[in-house]
């Protein structure tokens, strides 16, 4: 198998996500807030995973871009959740990264009043559990 | 009793009822047989003590055919049995007079012979007023005793209960006897492995001769005729073979009555060869009552029963391999 | 014993390929029972069918046993071969080496060892088998339509035209239905009053048809042919027959502050009321949970006010009990409820609404008096968005999984009109997909962007905002030029989904018709049989069966009514002689049974019988064989074995099962 | 006690309803979606037809595995047909299980007329099962195996 | 007279079994029956009453007769070898022997059942005297005397030791393979064994059953008799009477279809069962009752017509012990006498 076929799947495997359940409707882009921000709207994630070109989407602007405000999962009608496309493509570059994962205890530290409200939010979805 | 038998007389002789469904006392302490009573002078013979185990609600089939009401004297299980077959319109409940008797557990004389103890002559502490604890049994061989807990049948120490669901009145006290938890030997069974199961069951089946006493004894075996018996599945064998009939037989026979067995033990009681016969019964009751919602048949006598019901959401027959 | 005949087909090569047919035929002499065996070419054929008659004459062969494609191909044509040869048709018995056999195996020895225990199997059955008689039922001439929209109507009208008698009942005050709610019908635009009007004004001067306003089904029973059925008619309040339909009693009544269905609660009726102006029949209801008299006592108005003394508040609901031959399902449907869909703001803000409110919006009669203008304010939009698949096409627990099909046609049809009446209004349609196979569709959509200039966005709406000034920031995204739309609108419509008529669960129940997981009732076959339901008797007309649009719907209307017809047509009909039959000898009259049929098929009587000498009054397990459909639950109900199923019973079943197992 | 060794090939019985499973295993054949020919099917008119009597009756002939197949649980063409075979199985199963026989000489597997693939890939890993079981010698009667 | 020390019993059955099968009560799943014997057989002489009586071991509840097989378009038959193995039942009773004298009158009479006489011949039995008689026991009202067992080696257990005294032909054969484990018994050990059983046989409740009344040529008083109508009504119509019995000797035929052939077996029957004597035409025995008087009138009164008086009823008592509702021959008896005394 090659590397590339690898990535996409592992960016399924940890997102939990059939990125072919998608029906092109944008209702993601859409919903996105930090849309004009982002090199690869959220509507493309999924073609980037189809295609296999996750060395691409790993490379985008978009990867840190996103808040995972998670809008575009709540609002997806086909249960694609591209923001849970881009946070498995964060994950891989996370763990690429020598297991560097923030401990809980690390955050009060790191908290910053310029740090947006909805960050913080969504830190807080992302690992809530 | 005495209470009992005045009560009997009274219904007889003011016609209430035709005759009184009981126990005639045996030739030895321990063997009194379900009996009709027509006149009050045959009621000299009536006995209801700690002997008297047999359930007496599958004989009402038989009497709801005779001319007039049937007095039958049904223990707090026995009237489980006697709902299930009002529900099934196998016994008509304007025929019967329903006397709920007390209980304080019923005995067997296999486990009271299993002490070693035999040539019995009387046995004293069995009656049914008794507070006694403890059974005096005169023998051939000396005087023994025998704590009456100990001389129980195994239903009572998992008994479900002092009340009467039905009757038309109720004579004598009951006592709670229930000492253990009805589903913890099948639980134990359940955990054992696929090979130890099998090998219990082996060994128990192969003791089974056939002789049809658990399913005659049975309320829920109320069939006028046992597939088993006729040839319509082509199953009519009677032999023990040691190989599959016993286990054809037991489980189709537990399966018949899931959801309508209400556990009154009458097949291990009656089981000349002592085979837990109950065992399969109870684990059809836990599963539905794990399954699809605690259930007692002969509770009432007209909810749904577990098999004739379903629902949208229920287990499916993969759950067995994924319960462990 | 029988003497069997066993035809094995080659079926071409489908099976002789891997099937060595004539060794099936072969050991088929072995088997007990079997005087005859062959093997040909193409069995099914008339020449093959030949085969079998001479046989049959030949051998004398008292059954059949065809090894050749499923029994769901050919079962029927070899019955009839058999029937014809002076055979009972239940005494033959299929062998399906085909679909079973040579098409799933490559390996010949392997597959013609099975195709020899198959047919083993079925020669095992068929000693076991007996001449069946079908049973007759009688057919009832009337039709009972359950929904009065314009696919009840038309099914009724075909009905009623070629001569039968048909009931509607409608659970409203009026027919009408959904259409009646309509401004404009694409892609004509016709408007809707006027082609439905003349329909229902025909269905109800028709002799030959009764309709039932108000009312519901409350009970069904029986069976394709003879369906006895209660019809609950809810107290109207009104004597329909003293009433003059003058409409004073609305006027006068000083209870106006019910929502009125009619427009979707976009704005309020009397308590006292006819749901809109052609209503048929033109009589008025009282609603008795909005009238004063109802709720205090006091009142009493509309009695005094009517000349004709037509009100009667004593009126009590009443139960009409009808015999029907067949019964046709159109029940319709109706918007699904956007609770879930908040991003849309439609609990939010009245300017949000969806296509069905903006019909009334747009209607002379609704609310507005056919003025385009805010519902919040009466303000006349400037900019209007559209919002196509709201809660259609989703896949989670929010909407529905469907294209609800109409939703792209009837947009373009909004958005021309709009443009039409009022150029300076601006449209922009967000859409996932336009979808517009059908007859003049696509031209249609076309005309809206080319010749009306609506602006076609493709991109789902992310959120609609409202903001503090009464306007709407809608939040898209145009996915062809990649950006991001933030746009303000005075008005957003939503294309919301249309799901079935919540009532036609309870109904499928009582008709125990099967119905999908959309509610959707399912029909018989998805090609062959599309407007029957798989219960024999039962008929789909219009959006109960799949979404549809007004043509759709009338000629599936038409198609359900020409299958009814062919019912009604017939004096009596075959049924199923694979029924349920219970041995009187061993039953116990215990009632497991009939509390497992789902046909209501068992019913319970005192019989005398003769047990081996024994005479005695018994509770016996009787089966109507006209109700029951041969489904079997009851024989594994019963634990005595007395009850049996005709065709597959115990004793053919185990032989099956002994004759594979050996 | 004969020694010689045959090769194992278990023998199968599957009961199919007639509206849902038969059809699907029809168009499993036609779409020529194989599975091993250990499996042979009994047509029944719904799932509900099958009794435990049969399922047992197999396994004293001989069966090494026993399998039933019908319409999607609310798919029933009899409508509830399915739901009673259900809980029936079940139980039965759940039975099987206690005495000692391996639960996976027994299934039920849901199968629509359209799941032809469906219909081929359960034979395909039910016969893959007995194989892994091996013969049943837990049920069957002595006196079929000579 | 011979003795061997109850710890050498092991080696004894172990040198027995080393020749031919050997059966005797074995405890399995807490129920002693008879069994052939194993190194692990938990082996339990000290029951008095097996659950059933040792008849199995000649008289099996279910025997093949023979099998049909196809070839072919043929059918071959083939017949069920007949016993030829020696075989010793070890642990019978008095009254279990003396069953078999009541089997043998059937069987072994003209014609002659093949089956039974092969095992009858090929078997040795080693009888037990009953050290302790219970309160069921009547074999004494059929004239069995349980210290003296009338078989082909007659034993005692005495404290330790079990005494032995071959007393036929093959019990003298048996006893010459055995010798080397064997000792010298005590004949004055013996007899104060059995003057002690014969005391505690005496205590008995059923010591005075009187069978008056009772024989062959009582059939059409005891046939007529309205008190079988009350007697029946507890029967619950199981085959547990007959299936314990050592006397019953009823047996059904049937066939069982393995799928390659088809086996004839005969397994035991019960008059109780309703299919009992089914024929082509009916059952002549209709109700609960008639089969419930069949029993009781076969053992005591029809037996004897045919038997020069013998009864077939040996007095084990097992029924008695085993009725679920607790019916018996004795009760039976005692009912008609009562009633004999009331008219």
């Amino acid at each position: 198998m090659s590397s590339k076929k690898k990535q996409a799947e592992l960016i399924e495997e940890i997102s939990g996500v059939n990125p072919l359940k998608c029906m092109k409707c944008g209702k993601c882009s859409a919903s996105c807030p930090s849309y004009n921000e982002m090199d690869i709207k959220p509507h493309q994630f999924v073609s980037y995973v189809i295609n296999e070109d996750v060395e691409s989407l790993v490379n985008s602007e978009s990867l840190w871009k996103c808040l995972s405000c998670f809008a575009c999962v709540e609002r997806c009608p086909r249960d694609v959740k591209p923001g849970k496309l881009i946070d498995a493509a964060r994950q891989m570059v996370v763990r690429q990264r020598n297991n560097t994962y923030l401990s809980p205890d690390e955050v009060p530290e790191l908290l910053d009043p310029e740090i947006p409200q909805q960050l913080l939010v969504s830190a807080y979805r992302r690992y809530r559990r | 009793m005495q209470e009992l038998i005045n009560r009997a007389k009274e219904l007889l002789d003011d016609g209430t009822v035709a005759r009184v469904l009981g126990w005639r006392a045996g030739d030895l302490p321990y063997n009194p047989e379900p009996a009709y009573f027509e006149n009050a002078e045959s009621l000299k013979d009536f006995v209801y003590n700690g002997f008297c185990g047999a359930n007496l609600s599958k004989y009402m089939i038989e009497a709801s055919k005779l001319e007039g009401k049937t007095l039958v004297c049904l223990k707090p299980c026995d009237t489980y049995s006697f709902n299930q077959l009002i529900k099934e319109h196998r016994v008509d409940r304007e025929k019967a007079y329903v006397i709920g008797v007390g209980c304080k557990g019923k005995l067997d004389i296999e486990k009271i012979r299993a002490q070693g103890i035999k040539g019995i002559e009387s046995i004293e502490g069995a009656e049914i007023t008794d507070e006694a604890e403890t059974l005096k049994i005169q023998t051939i061989y000396g005087e023994k005793t025998c704590a009456y807990s100990d001389a129980m049948l195994e239903r009572c120490h998992v008994c479900k209960g002092k009340e009467h669901k039905i009757y038309d009145e109720q004579i004598g006290e009951s006592k709670e006897t229930k000492d253990g938890e009805r589903f913890d030997e099948v639980s134990r069974i359940e955990a054992m492995a696929p090979a130890e199961k099998f090998a219990f069951f082996k060994k128990e089946l192969s003791k089974c001769i056939r002789c049809n006493a658990c399913r005659n004894v049975c309320p829920a075996c109320s069939c006028r005729k046992c597939v088993f018996d006729s040839n319509k599945f082509d199953s009519s064998q009677k032999a023990n073979v040691d190989s599959f009939e016993e286990k054809m037989f037991h489980i189709i026979r537990a399966f018949h009555v899931a959801g309508r067995c209400t556990d009154c033990g009458e097949c291990s009681r009656v089981c000349p060869q002592g085979i837990p016969l109950h065992l399969f019964n109870r684990k059809f009751i836990k599963d539905i009552d794990e399954l699809y919602g605690e259930y007692q048949a002969g509770d009432d006598t007209d909810s749904k029963a577990p098999l004739t019901n379903y629902t949208f959401e229920d287990a499916e027959p993969s759950i067995v391999g994924k319960r462990g | 014993m029988q003497r069997i005949g066993v035809f094995v087909c080659h079926c071409g090569s489908n099976i002789a390929a891997t099937v060595d047919v004539s060794k099936v035929a072969e050991m088929a002499l072995m088997e007990p029972g079997v005087v005859h065996a062959e093997d040909y070419q193409y069995m099914c054929s008339e020449a093959g069918q030949a085969k079998i008659a001479d046989a049959i004459h030949e051998k004398k062969l008292t059954g059949i046993v065809v090894c050749s494609c499923s029994p769901r191909m050919h079962e029927a044509t070899f019955r009839k071969a058999a029937e014809r040869a002076g055979l009972n048709p239940y005494m033959v018995e299929i062998a399906n080496i085909r679909e079973h056999c040579s098409w799933i195996h490559k390996d010949m020895e392997e597959a013609t060892k099975k195709a020899v225990i198959l047919m083993r199997a079925a020669v095992a059955k068929v000693n076991l088998n007996t001449p069946l008689q079908p049973g007759e039922s009688r057919v009832t001439k009337r039709a009972l339509i359950i929904g009065g929209g314009i696919a009840g109507i038309q099914t009724a009208l075909d009905i009623a035209d070629a001569g039968y008698e048909v009931d509607i009942v409608e659970k409203t005050p009026s027919i009408g239905g959904r259409m009646s709610q309509l401004d404009k019908t694409f892609p004509t635009l016709d408007c809707s009053a006027c082609i439905l009007t003349p329909k229902m004004v025909e269905a109800s001067a028709h002799e030959k048809i009764k309709i039932y306003t108000y009312s519901e089904v409350e009970n069904v029973s029986g069976f394709v042919g003879d369906f006895t059925v209660d019809i609950r008619k809810k107290a109207r309040s009104v004597d329909m027959d003293k009433c003059t339909g003058c409409g004073v009693c609305q006027e006068k009544c000083p209870s106006k502050k019910a929502p009125s269905e009619f427009n979707r609660g976009l704005n309020n009726r009397s308590a006292i009321y006819t749901p809109f102006a052609q209503a048929i029949p033109n009589v008025p209801v009282i609603d008795r949970e909005a009238c004063i008299k109802f709720k205090t006592g006091k009142c009493g108005i509309c009695s005094k006010v009517c000349q004709a003394g037509a009100i009667d508040y004593e009126q009590k609901d009443e139960i009409i009990t009808e015999k029907y031959g067949a019964i046709v399902v159109a029940t319709g449907f109706d918007t699904i409820n956007l609770d879930k869909y908040d991003e849309y703001a439609y609990s939010q803000s009245k300017d949000v609404i969806t296509s069905l409110e903006l019909e009334r919006v747009m209607n002379a009669a609704g609310p507005t008096h056919g003025h385009l203008e805010r519902l919040s304010d009466g303000k006349a939009p400037k900019e209007m968005v559209f919002i196509q698949c709201v809660g259609s096409r989703c896949s989670d627990d929010r909407g529905k999984p469907y294209c609800s099909k109409i939703c792209c046609m009837y947009t373009a049809k909004h958005a021309m009109l709009i443009r039409d009446k009022y150029p300076d209004v601006n449209v922009t349609v967000f859409y996932i997909d336009v979808r517009t196979p059908g007859k003049n569709f696509d031209e249609f959509y076309r005309r809206a962007v080319e010749q009306y200039g609506v602006n076609y966005i493709k991109g789902q709406v992310g959120k609609v905002i409202p903001q503090p000034n009464g306007k709407l920031l809608v939040q898209g995204s145009d996915l062809l030029d990649n950006r991001q739309i933030l746009k303000e609108a005075d008005m957003v419509v939503l294309a919301t989904a249309i799901e079935p008529n919540p009532d036609v669960r309870k109904i499928a129940t009582m008709l125990t018709a099967s119905i999908d997981t959309n509610n959707f009732l399912t029909e018989a076959h998805a090609k062959l049989r599309p407007v029957e339901s798989p219960t024999a008797g039962i008929f789909l007309s219009g959006v109960c069966q799949g979404p549809k649009d007004i043509p759709e719907t009338v000629a599936q209307a038409g198609a359900a009514a020409v299958k009814a017809i062919g019912l009604l047509a017939k004096d009596k009909l075959m049924t199923n002689p694979c029924t349920a039959h219970s041995d009187e000898l061993l039953c116990n009259g215990c009632s497991t049974c009939e509390n497992v049929c789902p046909y209501g098929a068992i019913t319970y009587e005192d019989k005398e019988v003769n047990d081996h000498g024994i005479r005695e009054v018994r509770r016996l397990a009787v089966v109507n064989s006209a109700l029951c459909q041969g489904c079997g639950a009851c024989t594994v109900a019963c634990p005595s074995g007395a009850m049996d199923l005709q065709g597959f019973s115990n004793r053919q079943i185990i032989a099956e099962v002994d004759a594979i197992c050996r | 006690m004969s020694i010689e060794k045959k090769e194992f090939r278990p023998k199968i019985v599957a009961f199919c309803c007639n509206w849902c499973s038969y059809a699907g295993a029809d168009l499993a054949g036609s779409s020529r979606l194989g599975y091993p020919a250990d499996v042979k099917i009994i047509r029944v008119p719904c799932s509900c037809r099958v009794n435990p009597m049969f399922i047992l009756r197999a396994f004293e002939k001989g069966a090494d595995g026993v399998i039933m197949c019908g319409c999607h649980p609310g798919d029933c063409h009899y409508s509830t047909g399915n739901f009673y075979a259900r809980r029936r199985m079940t139980l039965l199963f759940s039975m099987l299980d206690y005495i000692g026989v391996e639960n996976g000489r027994t299934r039920v597997e849901w199968v629509s007329a359209a799941e032809g693939v469906k219909f081929s890939d359960t034979m395909n890993s039910f016969v893959e099962k007995i194989y892994s079981l091996g013969e049943n010698v837990r049920l069957g009667d002595l006196r079929c195996r000579n | 007279m011979y003795k061997i020390a109850k710890e050498n019993l092991s080696a004894l059955f172990r040198l027995i079994a080393d020749s031919q099968e050997l059966y005797l009560p074995v405890k399995t799943a807490g129920q002693v029956n008879f069994a052939a014997w194993s190194e692990e057989a938990e082996v339990a002489l000290d029951t008095l009453k097996s659950v059933k009586s040792p008849k199995d071991a000649f008289f099996p509840q279910s025997e093949g007769l023979y099998t049909v097989r196809r070839e072919g378009r043929k059918m071959k038959v083939e017949p069920e070898s007949l016993k030829e193995q020696d075989f010793v039942v070890f642990g019978m009773k008095a009254c279990d022997v003396k069953g078999l004298e009541v089997l043998d009158n059937v069987f072994l009479s003209d014609p002659v059942d093949t089956f039974y006489a092969a095992r009858r011949e090929h078997g040795t039995i080693v009888a037990l005297a009953c050290h302790e008689p219970e309160e069921s026991c009547f074999c004494k009202v059929f004239g069995v005397d349980a210290a003296n067992p009338a078989a082909d080696v007659a034993a005692w257990m005495i404290e330790d030791e079990l005494h032995w005294k071959a007393l036929t032909e093959k019990g003298e054969a048996l006893t010459e393979k055995v010798k080397e484990l064997l000792s010298d018994g005590d004949e004055a050990a013996v007899e104060t064994e059995k003057q002690s059983i014969h005391n505690i046989i005496e205590k008995l409740p059923y010591m005075n059953l009187s069978l008056d009344g009772w024989n062959g040529g009582a059939l059409s008083e005891k046939f007529d008799d309205k008190l079988w109508e009350e007697l029946y009504k507890p029967c619950l119509a199981c085959g547990t009477c007959t299936f314990v019995c050592p006397t019953c000797q009823c047996y059904d035929i049937k066939d069982y279809d393995t799928g390659n052939s088809v086996s004839r077996y005969r397994c035991w029957d019960s008059c109780m069962y309703s299919d009992f004597t089914m024929m082509a035409h009916g059952n002549n025995r209709t109700s609960q009752m008639q089969r419930f008087r069949q029993r009781f009138m076969h053992k005591l009164v029809y037996y004897p017509a045919n038997n020069d008086g013998m009864y077939s009823c040996v007095g084990c008592g097992r029924c008695v012990e085993k009725c679920p509702a607790s019916l018996n021959i004795v009760k039976v008896i005692k009912a008609f006498q009562k009633q004999g005394g009331e008219k």
